[in-house]
């Protein structure tokens, strides 16, 4: 490399950094009303994301599915600047760098073909980024499996196409899939055919039904209240009609509906209530 | 100045004269040529590393117990009414017998013997051999790989098992037909090579064809004999 | 002894091309057809008898038949067969082969001049698209009402899988078919591909790779969408045989123009071209060419193997004889990741070009972006499993897949870097190519920052399987990598056909366009919230308001759409005649004329600099003295 | 001119395109060769201290869609063809019900069906399917015998109707069926199992039915037959 070259570099990083700087009075460096944009564009984001999410999300029967909804709307904060830069500059060149050429080139822009500096405040953002993601997500799976009670295990079998869920011990089966707030819910699951998407969305799990594996998750329901179970894995003929009504009630209403559905009620109380 | 060479390093003067393309000396074409098979061998690599791991995959699940065809156990846990059948209605009960390795690595060293015999008539061809040492060499590589060929297919008839007997059966015929598909290639470019020999094509040091195939003819017997040596030994 | 000039014109003796002379795609068709006829006959009266497998054996063969049938009547297979039996094409067979002196009829040869090829591939995948748009009405239309039935389930399935097929097929090759083989090459300074048949074989592989799959959807179709999830697709219908005849087919066919986008770059660059001035096009195109030879031969495995579960019984997929679903989901992921940045790299690179040259500005961290291109495709084979957070298989090693794919965007976010920077205090030259850059800024952002959520675990908990990725992946697929093909095609489009592209038109297609396109998939990303599934052909009726706003938007873009192909045939025939550098742009492709004659240049170029020299003062700077070398004024002679 | 001619066969390529594609899955839709089906009303009925209409609603299940279920339908009154396919175009061996795959019943009317079912069987997947449910006491009547569920080691088909997405949560109905008297020796038209159940049809909308006995090949029996629309599955409208 030239040191001519690099002088080059040096006068553009210059060049640059007066753009920032020097533009004449604040209001008028573009730095300053990119800003300005940015600022904008994201109070939107984040608005529409806190405004939205609660509006148009599911009820939150679970903490899982309290943690989706954060999850929603961190990203949404982290990412609105993000989008919003990219915006503002796009925003930004259309309004004040454009030239209206005709058939004829309007003349060429400096010619900066790099700025070490914006490269790598970029990637260090970019990093820092990643990292808040990962460390947000990792402690939202780590803690994800830590229930303090005795899980309720609840079977559930998927088969083109209806659910079929089993309560063991109490011999009650049904196609309803019904479960008691306070308790961690252990899911077992599995599928007669092919795979089916098992997803009871209100709860914020989800997890494939697979043929010959058993596959597990668990969720913890803290608010009584109904939700859909639906299939998330298409499943061949009538995988839009394989839907199940959920329903999340209080540990008593529970042992209530075990006995409804024909068990005895030491099975349905054993069960329901269980041991710490 | 052109973007072709006037001089190259290497020693391929004159190796290729006849037609192809319509702009391209013979160092350009070689040097693409090379490029493409060895591209085509990478590719070649993933898609064997793929059988490789599904080898190992449905092994290690063992799912239902069904790798060879054993421990089988109806009713399974989600209580499958097919458990323990050959997918066309019959029980199976008995574990399947493993392939014998003889069949498996009589292609094997049949693939080799023909790479071998390429790469001899390469070297043959190099030293600036004529048509009388590089096409009897040429046609014994195709004879060889044509055994390769037929004793796979003959492997099929003399199987313990069929396709719908476990995983281990399936992986197993999967492999067989996978060097089906690549001693077919090979023997065509080998049959090729023959007559083109017997032409004296490959004369007059033209012998960066014979070279390419020879390539790809070593990656497929190398192939081959990874893959017999999985299902042999680790079986 | 510039011969080349006269090319065009040359007189061919009577017997030039031997077989080709007699070989089109009519010939090609009826061939297809018999050898389809035959194959039907043969599999009918000796396999059907098998009870288990026999329809899937008979359209297997059938299917198979006519890609090899349609193959040879196109004549693929001459020169192949002539190199085995020792008699070698000529020199006159190979200028009879790449079109000389044939008009418009080199367009329906097998045709090796590599514009011709790239012109077909452009027809092609406009031709794939308005397939698989035409597929995609159809769903919105279906997803109308809460409980409509305009299609039975069956049928709606086997829409959206080929809906989804088809379209996977053409934008994989909707950069490197038309632009990474009829500019591309001109880029570097080669005359042709490196490989001019095999470029002419992946043409026609594709071409022959389509019935299939259109067939397939009145054999029963298919049912499990385009990813043919085992084991639901070993029980499909016979569509799913055909199907995975043409995604072989297909396979040959990338892997083949892969290889030869590659050799073409490294060893056919023109005197002066050094790695390191390539326009960043041809380097998204390499890596995105590279990435593609690692995806595809996955793909191959996948549906052999699932063909083989369905014709002959095997059972990778089958449980009970001891298959697993998620082996077909780890190598088809394993295809299907790469997949994904083998359709985005090339769009996104294009997009980086066209910015520089409508900002008159050179291309901003033109090494840090061709960085990013290798980072993204490394990272690419790094995350398959993200697609498999929720199919239950190793759930403890979610932390690892979370961090790459979370890793991902660090590479994309250095493609808004590149562009933003390029745009930086550039001199705005707003034509219409640079439209579709500034959409595809829009578009891509939204789809990079909705695939985070995507990435986060416990998000995707949610998320997963529902339209909210539907939504993600047509912002990054349709919103970002079209949109940058799309960019391209206006770009090169006088370059290619000769003719001005009609701007008025185009810019009314461009804010049709851009305006429904956010339409249709905010329906989309809110019925995702909502928790619609993915893939249903009927929904609760409190979706309905999200599915009507995506349908009205779906029929907007669609209608935008239209008008583009409208402005492009009309400005085809009767636009205005394009100079050779209506961009004033400086990479290779505008010094010459448009469109470019047989083998490109009369005299061999000598690049002195990269094609992102504005603004510099070029005396000042000798190393990047004046841009590549005008065609004709080099002091060398052609060899 | 010129523009216009060239304009005018444009739309001509793409009417007859999109034409073409409509014509190809007007084609692939499947056609009940009689129509809807609407159950007949015979009357009114009390039922839990309501006045209901009360209709009946009459189908086969036949081991071959080429079934001759002309005898049957001509006990009901109804119109169609004798040995017709139930499936144009379709795969006659795979059985099927008859005479349509779409059935209609007024909301909320009590709705007796009889249900001739002439087919063999095997196990079931999932025994749960062997069980009467949704019906009105729980039961079906077979051959005038009143049960509340069938063998799930040899049972033939199930009728199993569910609402569509979201709507009219809770209706559920699932009925198994006896395997036809001949056994595996099953022939259209004898060997016949009469089932008899009621059910009260829930609110108006469209509601699904499929059979959920494997019948079919591949995978779990549900492939073939049972992944193509048309055989073993079908709509219940409510109106």
């Amino acid at each position: 490399m030239s040191s001519n070259h690099e002088d080059i570099k040096r006068e553009q990083i210059a060049e640059a950094v007066e753009g920032w700087t020097h533009g004449g009075p604040l209001y008028r460096r573009p730095a300053f009303r990119i800003m300005i944009l940015v600022v904008l564009f994201s109070a939107f984001g984040i608005w529409a994301a806190a405004f939205f999410t609660d509006k148009i999300m599911p009820s939150i029967l679970s903490t899982q599915m309290g943690s989706v909804h954060d999850t929603v709307i961190l990203f949404t904060v982290l990412a609105a600047p993000v989008s919003a830069l990219v915006y503002a500059i796009a925003a930004y060149s259309v309004y004040k760098w454009r030239r209206t050429g005709g058939d004829e080139p309007p003349p060429d822009g400096p010619p900066i073909r790099e700025n070490t500096l914006v490269t790598s405040l970029w990637l260090g953002m970019s990093v820092i980024l990643v990292v808040v993601l990962l460390v947000w997500g990792m402690t939202a799976l780590s803690s994800e499996n830590q229930g303090q009670l005795k899980p309720v295990t609840v079977d559930v079998y998927g088969q083109q196409w209806l659910w079929t869920f089993k309560y063991p011990g109490t011999g009650v089966e049904s196609n309803q899939l019904v479960v008691p707030t306070g308790r961690q819910i252990r899911f077992v699951i599995t599928s007669y055919d092919v795979t089916h998407g098992f997803w009871p969305n209100s709860l914020g799990v989800q997890v494939d039904a697979n043929p010959g594996f058993n596959t597990y998750i668990t969720a913890d329901p803290t608010k009584t209240g109904q939700f859909a179970v639906r299939c998330s894995q298409l499943c061949g003929l009538y995988h839009a009609y394989m839907d199940a009504n959920g329903k999340v009630v209080t540990p008593a209403q529970f042992s209530a509906w075990l006995i409804s559905q024909g068990a005895s009620s030491s099975a349905a109380n054993a069960y329901a209530l269980g041991g710490k | 100045m052109s973007v072709v060479e006037e001089h190259s390093s290497h020693d391929h003067h004159g190796y290729y004269a006849e037609g192809g393309n319509h702009h391209d000396t013979p160092q350009a074409k070689h040097r693409k040529e090379h490029m493409l098979v060895w591209m085509l061998i990478g590719g070649d690599m993933v898609f064997t590393a793929l059988i490789i791991f599904a080898w190992f995959y449905l092994k290690a699940l063992n799912v239902e117990g069904m790798w060879r065809g054993a421990a089988c156990t109806p009713n399974f846990n989600a209580g499958i009414n097919q458990s323990c059948t050959d997918g066309i209605g019959n029980s199976i009960t008995h574990i399947i017998p493993t392939a014998s390795p003889v069949h498996t690595f009589a292609v094997a060293i049949l693939a080799i013997v023909g790479a071998g015999l390429m790469w001899f008539a390469e070297v043959q061809a190099r030293q600036g051999a004529s048509r009388k040492t590089t096409t009897p060499l040429l046609g014994l590589a195709s004879l060889a790989i044509l055994g390769s060929l037929v004793w796979q297919i003959y492997q099929f008839q003399v199987l313990p098992f069929t396709t719908v007997q476990g995983a281990y059966a399936s992986v197993f015929e999967y492999i067989m037909g996978s060097n089906v598909g690549h001693l077919l290639l090979i023997l065509l470019v080998a049959t090729g090579l023959f007559i083109r020999s017997s032409k004296g094509l490959h004369e007059n040091g033209r012998w960066y064809q014979i070279h390419l195939s020879r390539l790809f003819s070593v990656w497929v017997a190398f192939s081959i004999t990874l893959l017999a040596c999985m299902v042999t030994f680790f079986n | 002894m510039s011969t080349t000039a006269l090319l065009e014109d040359t007189k061919l003796g009577p017997k030039a091309g031997g077989l080709y002379r007699h070989q089109n795609f009519l010939t090609g068709i009826i061939t297809g057809g018999l050898a389809m006829l035959v194959g039907w006959l043969i599999a009918h009266y000796t396999l059907q008898s098998n009870a288990n497998w026999g329809s899937d054996m008979v359209v297997t063969v059938t299917m198979a038949a006519w890609v090899v049938g349609f193959m040879a009547g196109i004549g693929a297979f001459n020169a192949v067969f002539r190199w085995m039996i020792g008699h070698d094409q000529d020199h006159e067979d190979e200028l009879y082969a790449a079109g000389v002196s044939q008009g418009w009829k080199r367009y329906f040869k097998f045709c090796t001049d590599h514009k011709v090829v790239g012109t077909q591939y452009l027809v092609l995948v406009m031709t794939l698209f308005a397939v698989g748009g035409t597929l995609a009405m159809i769903i919105r239309t279906q997803l109308i009402s809460p409980n409509n039935h305009l299609i039975s389930p069956q049928t709606y399935n086997a829409v959206i899988s080929i809906h989804g097929m088809i379209m996977i097929i053409a934008t994989i090759i909707m950069v490197s078919g038309p632009w990474a083989n009829f500019i591309l090459p001109i880029q570097v300074g080669a005359k042709d591909m490196a490989f001019p048949r095999l470029n002419a074989l992946s043409l026609w592989l594709v071409v022959a790779a389509v019935p299939p799959i259109l067939i397939s959807l009145f054999i029963g179709g298919v049912d499990s969408g385009w990813t043919t999830y085992a084991p639901l697709s070993v029980q499909s219908p016979p569509g799913q045989d055909a199907f995975s005849i043409t995604i072989i087919t297909f396979v040959v066919s990338v892997t083949v123009a892969g290889i030869n986008t590659i050799t073409t770059t490294l060893t056919m660059r023109a005197k002066g071209m050094t790695m390191g001035r390539l326009p960043i096009f041809v380097w998204g195109s390499i890596v995105s060419a590279g990435l593609g030879l690692y995806a595809m031969p996955a793909f191959l495995a996948a549906q052999s193997m699932l063909l083989t579960d369905r014709v002959v019984g095997t059972s990778f997929f089958a449980p009970a004889q001891g298959g697993a679903g998620w082996l077909y989901e780890n190598i088809f992921w394993i295809m299907g990741h790469p997949e994904v940045y083998v359709i985005l790299i090339p769009g996104v690179a294009a997009a980086m070009d066209v910015a520089s040259t409508f900002s008159r500005k050179p291309v901003f961290g033109y090494k840090i972006g061709i960085g990013a291109f290798f980072g993204l495709a490394v990272l690419a084979i790094m995350v398959w499993a993200h697609h498999m957070f929720t199919t239950g298989w190793a759930p403890n090693l979610a932390d690892p897949w979370m961090l790459t794919t979370e890793l991902i965007s660090i590479p994309t976010g250095i493609f808004f870097l590149v562009i933003i920077g390029t745009l930086w205090r550039g001199s705005i030259w707003t034509r219409l190519p640079m439209y579709w850059v500034y959409l595809f800024l829009w578009n891509f952002i939204i789809g990079g920052v909705t695939g985070i959520y995507l990435s986060d675990v416990p998000a995707d908990q949610y998320f997963h399987g529902d339209m909210f990725v539907t939504a993600h992946f047509h912002y990054t697929l349709l919103g970002g990598a079209m949109i940058g093909a799309t960019a391209a095609l206006c770009y090169w489009f006088p370059k290619m056909s000769g003719r001005m592209l009609n701007e008025r038109i185009g810019k009314t297609a461009f804010w049709v366009v851009a305006i429904f396109f956010q339409v249709t998939y905010f329906g989309m990303f809110w019925e995702g919230f909502q928790g619609m599934p993915r893939r249903i052909a009927a929904y609760a009726p409190y979706f309905h308001t999200a599915n009507v706003i995506a349908t009205v938007g779906a029929y907007g873009l669609f209608l935008g759409w239209v008008i583009l192909l409208y402005a492009l045939i009309h400005s085809w025939m009767n636009g205005k005649v394009a100079p050779s550098n209506p961009w004033h742009a400086k990479s290779l492709e505008w010094h010459i004329s448009s469109p470019p004659p047989l083998e490109n240049f009369l005299v061999d170029p000598i690049v002195t600099s990269d094609p992102y020299t504005y603004g510099e003062d070029e005396a000042a700077t000798p190393a990047k003295n004046p841009t590549p070398a005008t065609v004709g004024s080099s002091e060398e002679g052609a060899h | 001119m010129k523009r216009i001619v060239w304009g005018l066969i444009s739309l001509v390529i793409a009417v007859v395109a999109v034409g073409l594609v409509i014509f190809g899955f007007s084609k692939q839709q499947y056609q009940a060769p009689t129509g809807t089906v609407a159950a007949k009303s015979v009357g009114t009925i009390q039922y839990q201290g309501m006045t209901r209409d009360h209709v009946v609603l009459t189908f086969g299940t036949y081991p071959d869609s080429q079934g001759k279920y002309g005898t049957m339908l001509a006990a009901e009154g109804a119109a169609s063809t004798p040995g017709g396919n139930v499936h144009p175009g379709g795969n006659p061996s795979w059985p099927a019900y008859a005479p349509s795959n779409q059935f209609s019943v007024p909301a909320g009317a009590y709705v007796t069906v009889v249900w001739h079912q002439y087919d063999s069987g095997g196990a079931v997947n999932d025994p749960y399917f062997a069980q009467v449910h949704g019906t009105i006491g729980g039961t079906e009547t077979v051959n005038g015998k009143t049960i509340t569920g069938v063998d799930a080691n040899n049972m033939a088909h199930t009728f199993t109707v569910r609402p569509a997405p979201g709507t009219a949560s809770g209706f559920f109905l699932s009925v198994p069926s006896p395997v036809s008297s001949l056994g595996n020796n099953a022939a259209n038209n004898a060997g016949g199992q009469t089932v008899t159940f009621s059910f009260i049809a829930g609110a108006k909308g469209l509601y699904a039915w499929n059979c959920e006995y494997p019948c079919g090949l591949g995978i779990g029996g549900f492939g073939a037959v049972m992944g193509s629309y048309g055989y073993m599955s079908g709509y219940l409208h409510v109106v």
